[in-house]
């Protein structure tokens, strides 16, 4: 599917939710501030980052490992705001990164962090280190600087590949207390064997709202809610149609099946 | 005013050539001085409208109609990627800078582990100035003689070849350690979801390993339609009915709610309507 | 040890590769001076083998041939662009940063619709799957299984897909029981699917430990049988 | 029992794991003349009847082998790629190659000139290199492999045109060749069941990495694939099916050693916290 036009029900669809979403945003950022559920991991940072200070350990942080994407940018956004804790509690923060642009916005993101916590004195440029864009030299670099400066808290949030048990075990076995979410579903199971506590799925998009309680997250995330049960409807719908449609093909009612596939089946055919 | 952008053969026509790329520069940099002196209070405002333009393109080429498989936008598609290619490659000057400012800072300073640092400069200076040797003269001899022909190819595949090469291959490897004292700590029979983690695991790893399919050998393969049944319990035929019916709707599961974030965040980005430390700073 | 043997040992490619991989391996047992030594001339060779590709595969080929070879000047005009990168060194020009870091993250956002229609939509027309079974094949003596493993098949599937859809609700406060207990059953499938994701990754990454193995000890060293 | 024995078991130091590993490794790598217990899976034993049905019913046929892996999955795929090309020499099956990817054109190059030492395999006239294209000409060469072979690929790897070999003789479209084998660690099985198999029921095979393997059991259940070889134990099954004992052998015998020890590590491991929380239960106290 190359343009809208090639399947205006597909496209229009896509529309519909980003509506839904953008609309609920902007309620939200009115003033009608909805709540939501606990998401477990998300807790734990505040521990994570005060035991950290008190073995007088600094903490780390890594945006994945691919160049600026959403994905990558919603990871920067979940770090920006454990970077304001860490800095808060007068602790010092390592971010390593692979992608020279990341660097740049990660540079950013954690100098502000430690403005606002009015702790300009804590960061130094040597804080936030790119190393290379190369997968595994960038482990390699990683997994050295996990095991020489042993960081109390690890904060993996970011687009991770197979290397992701590379920094998860090798931080597991200094001892730091590791929090990790991934949009690349294949990852989780080794941050899920390695860390101790992983979020998973989409709790990784929703899990600036839950840190910051932010009416612009919130009301993101009602939307993506609404927009889930449109298309857990669709699907059970969906099953129905296509019930009817395997009995009507088995008893020869063809022309019933034609019309299913027409009004419903196909309708998002690409 | 197009043909001012028309291409100029430098050879032919120097004076012209450079005359452009003056006054195209001055013309830029004038821009970006406009910008910059524009009042403070705009500043936001400046980088919503450039956020929203740079994804602007991507949007409305998608949904113009196309006819054919193209509309007015889809040719410059390319060109649109190339830019952003090329402006993106600029920024490998940030990285290089971070690195290299740490890594000579410890090497003048002879700060402990000032060695290693060092090694890191001349293996980096080492590699591009062979990479672009290798690009522009890689048969060029430079060694000769006692029985050695050395040329810049062969400096640059011992480093690349010899050096990333292997040293990725053995980095990659480094996981298969990692996974099996994972393993050894995570599956244990903590809780009701660690227990579960460790069944549908050692389940997968008995149906894909030589030992694992003995247990279940006595059951027929499943080629003939009497005993056909009986070869669902094979325990490679019960793991790759876990990985069809559970994973694949659970990964599906998972991809719906993940591609809903990625659309809610990729909006408030273009939008503009994200919040947080990055973003809601005054500049 | 003959000398054949000696000049293959000391061959500078292998035994270079053959040393690094020694160091880099040695990690796992402990932190120490020959890894730091390769790590260090690994992470030099990967920066420097990106600044080479940044220049031989981006730059050279898009920026430097189209200009100096057909002309075409304009491309010139990039170049400021791209200074505004390092507007993060300075505290005066630091926003400009920002404006060249909003254009890629509009560009990143902006490709998001697309991707949507033709990755994500698919998968929703892809789970109407069927409870009723298809008229059998003639001939089939088990029929009946069939159709009942394939009804059950695709009734566990859709539940699934629901159970953990559920799991993923945030802002609805849900207080059903039933409601309840499908988030939580997600939960738990979901860890299952993990579990099998994990079992099933195992044998790639062994076969390349195995392979390194057999690059040091059979290739390079020539200890074990070929 | 004393309480510390249970605890040792339960937090192991993960050295000596990696210790236990490494020799779990070497003992079959050493030790070539050790007999595993392995048997063949179904998709392997598919594969290989396949390849012989092609030898039985089509002896001057034409296989194309087409790879796309490079040295990251040769430790999976490059084995995969051995025991194929040796069971086509070995049946005396004339074949082509082609790669998608700059160096695995180098890989299995190496392998089939090796081989084709052994079993006197004469180029242009047993087998034949199509070369190496980009991996954007992926589409449109398959395309063209639908239609016209040699208008599409013209030359071989040293750009003599293909359409003068011998080999090449009576091979227009893919209605003449035999079987397709794609041995790679990525989905590029997709376009090859996209765009040609389906165009004469070719019978299509498959030699991808175990990762990747779960996708793909669809296809094999439809027919649209005819075998599958799954990572390093599918080379060690078809080893076993031609008699051919090579690496890929030794490598399964390698992985049952390393799945068993995590087996065991993992039963060690339960076996200490379970006892260590029974303990904990009699004596009052809450979880170790």
């Amino acid at each position: 599917m190359l343009h809208a036009n090639d399947n205006w029900h597909v496209s229009g669809l896509v529309v519909l939710i980003s509506f839904i979403i953008v609309l609920n945003v902007i309620i939200a950022q009115q003033g009608k501030v909805p709540t939501i559920r606990r998401i477990p991991g998300l807790n734990a940072i505040d521990e994570a980052i005060g035991r950290a200070t008190e073995m007088g350990r600094p903490a780390l942080m890594i945006p994945g490992i691919t160049g600026l994407d959403v994905g990558t940018l919603a990871g920067l956004s979940i770090l920006g705001h454990i970077a304001r804790s860490i800095a808060r509690f007068g602790n010092k923060v390592i971010l390593l990164s692979a992608d020279p642009i990341v660097t740049g916005v990660a540079e950013e993101t954690v100098r502000d962090a430690y403005a606002d916590a009015g702790r300009q004195d804590l960061y130094t440029d040597d804080d936030v280190r790119y190393l290379t864009s190369e997968q595994f030299a960038f482990a390699a670099g990683a997994a050295g600087i996990i095991n020489r400066e042993k960081p109390g808290a690890a904060f993996l949030f970011g687009n991770f590949f197979a290397e992701s048990l590379i920094f998860a075990e090798t931080g597991q076995q200094i001892g730091a207390i590791q929090i990790a979410g991934t949009p690349q579903t294949e990852q989780i199971p080794f941050f899920l064997a390695a860390c101790d506590y992983v979020i998973i799925g989409e709790e990784y998009y929703a899990a600036s709202a839950y840190i910051t309680r932010n009416p612009t997250y919130l009301g993101s995330i009602v939307g993506q809610d609404i927009s889930k049960l449109i298309l857990i409807t669709m699907v059970l719908i969906g099953v129905v149609v296509a019930s009817i449609d395997q009995y009507a093909g088995a008893h020869g009612l063809h022309h019933l099946s034609i019309n299913l596939h027409k009004y419903y089946l196909d309708l998002l055919k690409t | 005013m197009k043909k001012f952008f028309q291409p100029i053969n430098v050879h032919e026509h120097p004076g012209a050539f450079f005359a452009h790329i003056a006054l195209g520069l001055a013309v830029m940099f004038g821009v970006l001085a406009v910008l910059h002196v524009a009042p403070k209070q705009y500043r936001k405002s400046i980088i919503a409208v450039f956020t929203f333009l740079g994804g602007l393109y991507y949007v409305a080429e998608f949904f113009l109609p196309a006819k054919g498989g193209s509309n007015r936008l889809t040719q410059y598609n390319d060109l649109v990627a190339n830019i952003f290619t090329v402006v993106g490659a600029y920024a490998i000057g940030l990285g290089v800078i971070s690195l290299l400012q740490m890594h000579i800072r410890k090497v003048v300073r002879t700060s402990p582990g000032w060695g290693n640092s060092a090694a890191l400069v001349i293996s980096f200076f080492a590699m591009t100035t062979f990479g672009l040797l290798n690009a522009y003269a890689p048969k060029k001899v430079l060694l000769h003689g006692s029985g050695m022909h050395v040329t810049n190819s062969d400096v640059f595949n011992f480093l690349f070849a010899g050096g990333i090469g292997n040293f990725g291959s053995a980095i990659f490897s480094m996981i298969a350690f990692f996974i099996a004292s994972a393993a050894y700590r995570a599956f244990r029979i903590r809780s009701l979801e660690s227990s579960l983690l460790m069944t549908a695991a050692l389940i997968i790893m008995l149906g894909s390993v030589g030992f694992g399919t003995v247990l279940t050998n006595w059951l027929p393969l499943g080629d003939n339609p009497k005993t056909e049944f009986w070869a669902n319990f094979r325990i490679e035929n019960i793991a790759q009915w876990l990985l069809l019916q559970v994973n694949t709707p659970a990964q599906r599961g998972i991809l719906f709610g993940i591609t809903l974030g990625e659309l809610a965040m990729a909006l408030r980005l273009w939008l503009s309507l994200e919040r947080g430390s990055y973003f809601d700073k005054e500049v | 040890m003959t000398s054949a043997y000696l000049h293959h040992i000391l061959n500078p490619t292998l035994m270079f590769g053959a040393l690094g991989t020694i160091a880099l391996l040695s990690l796992v047992f402990k932190e120490n001076k020959l890894y730091r030594l390769f790590e260090h001339i690994y992470l030099g060779l990967a920066l420097g083998y990106d600044v080479e590709i940044t220049w031989t595969e981006v730059l050279r080929p898009q920026l430097w041939d189209p200009m100096v070879r057909d002309g075409q000047w304009v491309w010139v005009l990039t170049i400021p662009v791209g200074l505004m990168f390092y507007g993060v060194y300075t505290r005066r020009f630091e926003w400009m940063s920002r404006v060249v870091f909003g254009i890629f993250f509009g560009a990143a956002a902006g490709t998001v619709f697309q991707d949507m229609c033709q990755r994500f939509v698919p998968q929703v027309r892809k789970s109407f799957k069927p409870l009723v079974p298809p008229p059998s094949a003639p001939g089939d003596i088990h029929s009946t299984l069939h159709a009942v493993s394939y009804v059950l098949n695709n009734a566990l599937f859709i539940t699934i897909l629901v159970c953990v859809l559920t799991y993923f609700f945030f802002a609805f406060d849900i207080k059903n029981k039933f409601l309840l207990l499908m988030a939580r059953s997600g939960r738990l499938v979901l860890m299952f699917a993990f579990g099998a994701l994990f079992g099933a990754t195992i044998m790639t990454r062994m076969a390349l430990l195995i392979d390194r193995m057999y690059f040091i000890f059979v290739d390079w060293l020539q200890w074990a049988p070929k | 029992m004393d309480r510390s024995i249970w605890h040792k078991m339960q937090s192991i130091d993960s050295r000596y794991i990696y210790a236990a590993l490494i020799v779990a490794i070497l003992i079959p790598l050493f030790c070539s003349k050790l007999v595993y217990l392995n048997i063949p899976s179904k998709p392997s034993i598919d594969f290989y009847k396949t390849i012989e049905n092609v030898a039985n019913t089509e002896p001057s046929g034409l296989v194309i082998v087409d790879g796309q892996w490079s040295s990251s999955s040769r430790g999976e795929n490059k084995w995969q790629t051995q025991a194929i090309i040796t069971h086509l020499m070995m049946r005396h099956i004339h074949f082509a190659t082609l790669s998608f990817d700059t160096q695995n054109h180098t890989l299995t190059k190496e392998i089939v000139s090796a081989l084709a030492a052994k079993y006197h395999y004469v180029y242009g006239v047993d087998y034949i290199d199509w070369g190496y294209r980009p991996p954007s000409a992926f589409q449109p060469v398959l395309k063209g492999i639908d239609t016209n072979i040699p208008g599409t690929l013209l030359h071989d790897s040293d750009g003599t045109p293909i359409a003068s070999f011998p080999i090449m003789k009576g091979i227009t479209t893919v209605k003449d060749i035999s079987a397709i084998i794609e041995i790679s660690p990525t989905s590029s099985i997709d376009t090859w069941l996209g765009l040609v198999q389906g165009v004469n029921n070719t019978p299509l095979l498959y030699a991808p990495t175990a990762i990747s393997a779960p996708k793909y059991y669809t296809y094999l259940d439809s027919g649209q694939l005819s075998g599958m070889l799954i990572g390093v134990k599918g080379a060690g099954d078809y080893e076993s099916l031609i008699h051919q004992p090579s690496f890929g052998t030794r490598a399964t015998g390698a992985l049952s050693f390393v799945y068993a020890l995590i087996i065991l590590l993992v039963i060690v491991g339960n076996i200490g916290h379970l006892k260590l929380r029974a303990i904990a239960k009699s004596e009052g106290i809450s979880r170790p």
